[in-house]
């Protein structure tokens, strides 16, 4: 074994009160390690993380010259960074300490001194061993980038951009459709004020496009991703929109000339058509129509070219390319917001063939003044107003089968009392009745906000989840139970409307894979921490802002999209991140050059490059592994698919594994 | 042997493979059931009999005849609960603790006519035998 | 030189846990105060992918009796990926293990998730009693290491 | 064929497209030829050879020829080719400095079999039809060609190159196709009890004399410094002190080519103490298969290998037990 330096070790055994001294004993596990080749030093005390404790180990460390330090104590988990800092402000580079976790690994579990006793005393051998091929490490500094990316342009887009320009910092909104403001755009009133939704979202979507430190790409996707926190590196691409947004007034004669006026209008959930050049809805912003190119009769067939000619501005552009726009940003929030679930599992609600039959986000573009039918409250199949109205609870929520979703989607109990009431207040004549299995409205002025609709405007809540809803002499016929009651419910109606659960936007996967932030089963992306770092992903610099982490309302994506923001301010706000020094490293004159390491790294960190290699004085020029310190996190996934063994990782290397293994089968 | 409501709780678990606890109380097998007015003891309520161990009035309950094992609850329940196979296992329950079988195979002859579907006949045997 | 040893038989376990999740397992086992036995002695490691081969062989070399890896679960990763590439090369790994007479017992990988402490006390507690019941790992063992 | 190829060699180094060749050379015996660099058409008229015993693999050796300057022409059998692809994968061969041939190959011999079959005295072998012609210091005696096949050969990949630049004699006289299923042998071992596996092993590998000849034909183990030649594992280890060292070098290298190995055979080929070393890598390829899914190294050059690979659902490591289980 090759030792470079006489290495000079203490060791410190805490007692942690009573915690560990009463089933380990302490003067043996000293005895013991004095006894190891290395150990200069070794001392016990009370408390080691305390003041007075960190104040031995720098005295010893400068006493003795130590070269390394062995804590033996609670796990490093808790106490790691805590000797750590010690040792630095005592000469120390903080890397050559290693810790026994004598407390949690052994103390708390065994309650025979005896045992305890031979296995702390392993495990500080362990830790000698290991720390005797500690080598110092510095850690790395990277610069920061001081511009944002924002992937998503809804309200929690919005509202974090809005924060994080307001501080100060270029925010950049990437958004996928002709528009910003997304699901909330569609809505009609919010609950629990009844505000008009465009009224409240409108300044905010001006409030973005005016900013000077706000860019908005909109009909733009992210299309690839590199680098890492602090400095990411990220294509955009500009899809065509074949129209000049420099030229375009937005008068909007190309959309009311074009023949093609047949398509499906997905802003109106597709309950009505819209022209192939578009503008998704009268408040978008930009106002800058788009033309949708598959279902242009002039990209079809090459005639027409209508737009073009009713265009007084000239702006309408048939030969304009998608675009990459490239930019570097320091960090990057998530907001990519959800959609509705599919209902064709849902055989027994009818949804597919009763046009009757609708979602809630249905409803509320009916019920919106720009809607499908002018807001007029109509049956879709005859155009009838009417006379009665079911709405249905947790359709395809709290599923434990594949046909929904697991989770509670959190937003349906409060907008369906909301629906319930407007109608009610609108149409008294009216009967709306509501199946419900649990109605959940925790939030403020929300149980209120519910009672109101039961006891001021006379909604009938049944308990019970509706068995079957089919078509009955042009009426609905629904099939119940009131589990209250414990009665057949057996009810003819006009309109059923479903509270249809939601799931995150479906391109959110592909988005998580650039980014390499983690997604659970359903689709959410992951927070760092579900109680502590809610709205951090676990990859550094990818922040997360609305529905894209979890089911919730306007306020609370609000709220969570101003956390996102100042995260990403504090963020920005440094010059310089510290990088973690436990990266990889390659050995050159051991790579073969093979990229099996490159293959498993799930960061991206290692590249290839040729370089003139000196392998014992032969020099020759050799492709070679080299790890970008700032993008390894230390996982050690190339360490194992190195077969050479040049690739190691700093602060676990193999040696010292292998060290930690011998000492604890010698 | 005597077994107690509990006993036979955890019995007309096993037998009918339906995970009790996973119910979220919605209601929406009774909803779906054909026969819910002929019933005394709703689907719904066959979960939380078994749940609270009050087997006593399963096995006395008229609905047990009345369940026409068309798995509509089964079908749609969100949670997996399978409400009728707990029925089911609660006949078997009846059966068992008469003692007799009520359909013995050498009868069935007799029965038999060229209209009588196939199904029927391994359904009357599910209900009505050992 | 060999004397008959006759001390009960006390296993060398080693037991590689990632930092993030079963190692952080471990530590709960202890808060909770959940006893395993003391023959399990965990390497920290900073992802199951960081286990080389090499490791376990060399414990098997040094005297071992058995060797668990724990990691987090699959699709919890820290790094996203890193127990996945581990599970195969385990799998591989303990497959030619038994596949040249090594009982299968004496390897196991458990994926231990940092919040469950009672299943990390379990899993050892049942990886000890396997161990005990294989008895010393006679077939792997390098004589030469053994301690006299 | 022999002569064939001897002319488009010399014919590629004296128009300057190639400016060396790696083929086989005579040996000294009629059945040891081994691989060979040739400079100039007289050196290839006077010591080419190309017959059933260029069993050598010559993918391996272009790792050191693409390094030099100019391009190497380098003849490939159909398997060879998979391991040279394989190479290419894991850039270490400079493709450009390269020219293949892709030579037809009927099969190549094993001289053990033919002295296994009791034949002494060997001066000479020549196929004849079905039939090998051995003269002998005892006379002329013959064998089926089959019986005396490599191993290698018993489990074709079949006649088609994955990669060349021109092929000769390719699909002639070939016998493609495996003989039987390649996996048997494993399958047998598999079934046999843990201690019976254990016996069968440790009699196998304790023959291992750590001469390093499986290590260093192996064109997938082609580290530059080997893990068991340097210090990164504190693994450095001249000889085999014991009987866990040579198990854990034989573990170690196959776990190490693990879906690289084409399984070539030339481990088994040139191990001098006999040792079924191929059994250890068709063990892993067997379970990678019927694991992850059908996977041929060196057919392709751009799929993830299956250690670099996974899938959500891969089978847990317990599978292990459970198959002993049955």
């Amino acid at each position: 074994m090759e030792v470079n330096q006489v290495q000079r070790i203490g060791v410190f055994v805490c007692h942690c009160g009573t915690n560990i001294a009463a089933t380990v004993d302490i003067k043996r596990v000293l005895e013991a390690a004095a006894k190891e080749p290395g150990v200069v030093h070794a001392e016990d005390y009370q408390y080691m993380c305390s003041e007075a404790g960190q104040q031995k180990v720098r005295e010893a460390i400068k006493e003795k010259q130590l070269t390394g330090v062995v804590v033996c104590s609670c796990s490093p988990r808790m106490h790691e960074n805590t000797f750590r800092g010690a040792a630095q402000k005592a000469g120390l580079n903080p890397y050559m300490v290693e810790i026994a976790n004598i407390r949690e690994h052994v103390s708390w579990i065994h309650k025979n001194i005896e045992e305890g006793t031979e296995k702390a005393i392993i495990l500080t051998r362990a830790a000698i061993a290991k720390v005797m091929l500690n080598a110092p490490l510095q850690a790395g500094q990277s610069k920061v980038v001081k511009r944002a990316l924002v992937i998503g342009g809804g309200i929690a887009g919005i509202q974090t951009a809005l924060d994080i320009a307001d501080a100060g910092y270029e925010v950049d909104i990437v958004e996928k459709t002709p528009s910003i403001g997304g699901r909330m755009s569609q809505l009609d009133k919010t609950f629990p004020t009844l505000d008009c939704s465009a009224c409240i979202l409108t300044p905010k979507m001006v409030d973005a496009a005016a900013h000077e430190k706000i860019t908005i790409y909109t009909y733009s996707e992210v299309e690839k991703v590199s680098g890492f926190v602090g400095d990411f590196q990220v294509d955009i691409r500009k899809k065509a929109r074949s129209v000049d947004m420099s030229k375009c007034t937005g008068c909007g004669v190309c959309q009311e000339k074009c023949p093609s006026k047949k398509i499906p209008n997905e802003f109106n959930r597709e309950l009505d058509n819209r022209a192939a050049i578009y503008t998704p809805f009268a408040q978008a912003i930009p106002n800058v129509p788009v033309i949708d190119r598959e279902n242009c009769i002039k990209f079809k067939t090459g005639k027409c070219g209508v737009c073009s000619k009713v265009c007084l501005a000239g702006a309408v552009d048939y030969e304009q390319q998608d675009e990459i726009v490239s930019q570097n940003y320091g960090a990057i929030v998530v907001a990519t917001g959800f959609d509705t679930i599919k209902l064709d599992k849902y055989e027994e609600y009818s949804y597919q063939s009763c046009p009757d039959v609708i979602t809630s986000l249905e409803l509320e573009r009916i019920m919106n003044a720009a809607g499908p039918t002018k807001g007029h409250l109509e049956r879709l199949s005859d155009g009838k107003a009417p006379k009665s109205m079911v709405f249905i609870q947790c359709v395809g929520s709290r599923c434990a089968d594949e046909r929904g979703k697991s989770y509670c989607s959190k937003i349906c109990c409060m907008y369906t009392a909301k629906h319930a009431m407007l109608i009610r207040d609108k149409y008294p004549d009216v009967d709306v009745t509501v199946f419900y299995i649990d109605v959940r409205t925790p939030g403020k002025n929300f149980d209120e906000f519910y009672r109101r609709a039961v006891e001021e405007y006379g909604v009938h809540y049944i308990k019970g989840q509706v068995g079957k809803v089919a078509e009955h002499n042009g009426r609905l016929l629904v099939q119940g139970a009131d589990l209250i009651d414990n009665r057949r419910i057996l009810m003819e109606t006009d309109m059923v409307v479903l509270a249809t659960a939601i799931e995150p936007n479906p391109d959110v996967r592909k988005i998580a894979t650039m980014l390499t932030a983690s997604i659970d089963t359903n689709n959410f992306l992951t927070e760092s921490h579900a109680k502590l770092r809610p709205v951090e992903s676990p990859t550094a610099g990818i922040f997360l802002s609305g529905v894209c982490q979890g089911p919730k309302d306007i306020p609370e994506t609000v709220a969570q999209a101003g956390a996102a923001a100042i995260k990403v301010v504090g963020l920005l706000a440094k010059d310089y991140l510290v990088t973690n020094p436990c990266v990889a490293k390659s050995d050159e004159l051991y790579c073969n050059g093979c990229s099996a390491c490159e293959k498993v790294c799930p960061y991206g960190a290692i590249s290839y490059e040729d370089r003139e290699v000196n392998d014992h004085g032969i020099r020759e020029v050799r492709r070679v592994a080299s790890v970008n310190s700032a993008l390894c996190q230390g996982c050690g996934a190339c360490t194992v698919a190195c077969p050479s063994g040049a690739m190691d990782l700093q602060g676990f290397s193999n040696r010292q594994i292998l060290a930690e293994v011998d000492a604890i089968c010698r | 042997m005597h077994k107690t409501e509990k006993d036979k709780a955890i019995l007309l678990r096993e037998m009918s493979g339906a995970n009790v606890d996973k119910c979220m109380k919605c209601g929406k097998c009774s909803a779906s059931c054909p026969s819910y007015d002929e019933m005394d003891i709703r689907p719904h309520q066959f979960v939380s009999y078994v749940q609270n161990e009050d087997v006593e009035a399963l096995l006395e309950s008229k609905s047990l005849w009345k369940c026409l094992s068309c798995f509509a609850c089964v079908e749609r329940c969100p949670r997996d609960v399978k409400p009728a196979m707990i029925i089911e296992a609660v006949r078997q329950m009846v059966v068992r603790q008469r003692g007799g079988n009520y359909l013995l195979p050498d009868e069935v002859p007799e029965l038999l006519d060229e209209e009588l579907p196939q199904q029927l006949l391994a359904s009357a045997f599910r209900k009505y035998s050992k | 030189m060999q004397v008959e040893n006759k001390k009960e038989f006390q296993p060398k376990i080693v037991a590689f846990c990632c930092n993030w999740c079963s190692y952080a397992g471990a530590d709960l086992a202890g808060s909770s105060r959940l006893a395993y036995p003391a023959d399990v002695k965990i390497i920290r490691v900073p992802c199951s992918c960081r286990v080389n081969p090499m490791f376990i062989l060399r414990a098997f070399q040094r005297g071992a009796d058995g060797v668990i890896m724990c990691g987090c679960h699959p699709g919890d990763c820290h790094y996203t990926t890193g127990n996945y590439y581990a599970r195969r090369r385990m799998t591989l790994l303990f497959s030619m293990l038994d596949y040249l007479g090594v009982e299968h017992g004496r390897t196991r990988v458990e994926w231990v998730s940092a919040a469950e402490g009672v299943k990390f006390s379990t899993v050892m507690n049942e990886f000890v009693e396997k161990i005990y019941s294989l008895g010393e790992n006679v077939r792997l063992e390098d004589l030469r290491c053994k301690e006299s | 064929m022999q002569r064939e190829l001897m002319n488009r060699a010399k014919e590629l180094l004296i128009d300057e497209t190639v400016v060396r060749v790696l083929g086989w050379k005579k040996g000294d015996l009629g059945y040891n030829h081994e691989p060979a660099y040739f400079d100039s058409p007289e050196e290839l008229e006077e010591n080419f050879v190309y017959d059933a015993f260029c069993g050598a693999n010559l993918s391996k050796y272009m790792i050191e020829a693409g390094k030099q300057e100019g391009k190497t022409l380098v003849f490939l059998k159909p398997c060879d080719t998979y391991s040279f692809n394989q190479l290419l994968k894991e850039h270490r061969i400079k493709r450009e400095n390269t020219y293949i041939i892709g030579v037809g190959c009927r099969g190549n011999l094993d001289i053990d079999k033919i002295k296994a079959a009791g034949i002494k005295g060997i001066e000479s072998v020549d196929a004849d039809g079905d039939m090998l012609k051995v003269k002998t210091v005892y006379g002329e005696k013959e064998m089926p060609f089959e019986e005396a096949l490599l191993e290698r050969c018993l489990a074709c990949k079949g006649k088609t190159h994955m990669v060349y630049d021109e092929l000769i004699g390719a699909g002639e006289k070939e016998e493609a196709g495996p003989k039987g299923n390649r996996f048997d042998r494993v399958s047998e071992l598999e079934s046999l009890s843990p201690e019976e596996r254990f016996a069968f092993w440790r009699s196998e590998l304790s023959k291992c004399i750590r001469c390093n000849a499986c290590r260093n034909a192996c064109p997938a183990c082609s580290c530059l410094k080997c893990v068991f030649d340097s210090n990164q594992f504190d693994s450095n280890q001249k000889a085999n002190a014991d009987t866990f060292e040579e198990q854990m070098f034989h573990i170690i290298r196959a776990f190490h080519v693990a879906g690289r190995c084409t399984d070539c055979g030339e481990c088994s080929r040139v191990c001098p103490q006999g040792i079924p070393l191929h059994l250890l890598n068709r063990k892993f390829i067997k379970d990678i298969n019927t694991l992850y899914g059908e996977y041929q190294a060196g057919e392709d050059t751009d799929s993830l290998a299956p250690l670099t690979n996974y899938t959500f659902e891969d089978a847990e490591p317990g599978i292990v037990a459970e198959r002993g289980r049955k």
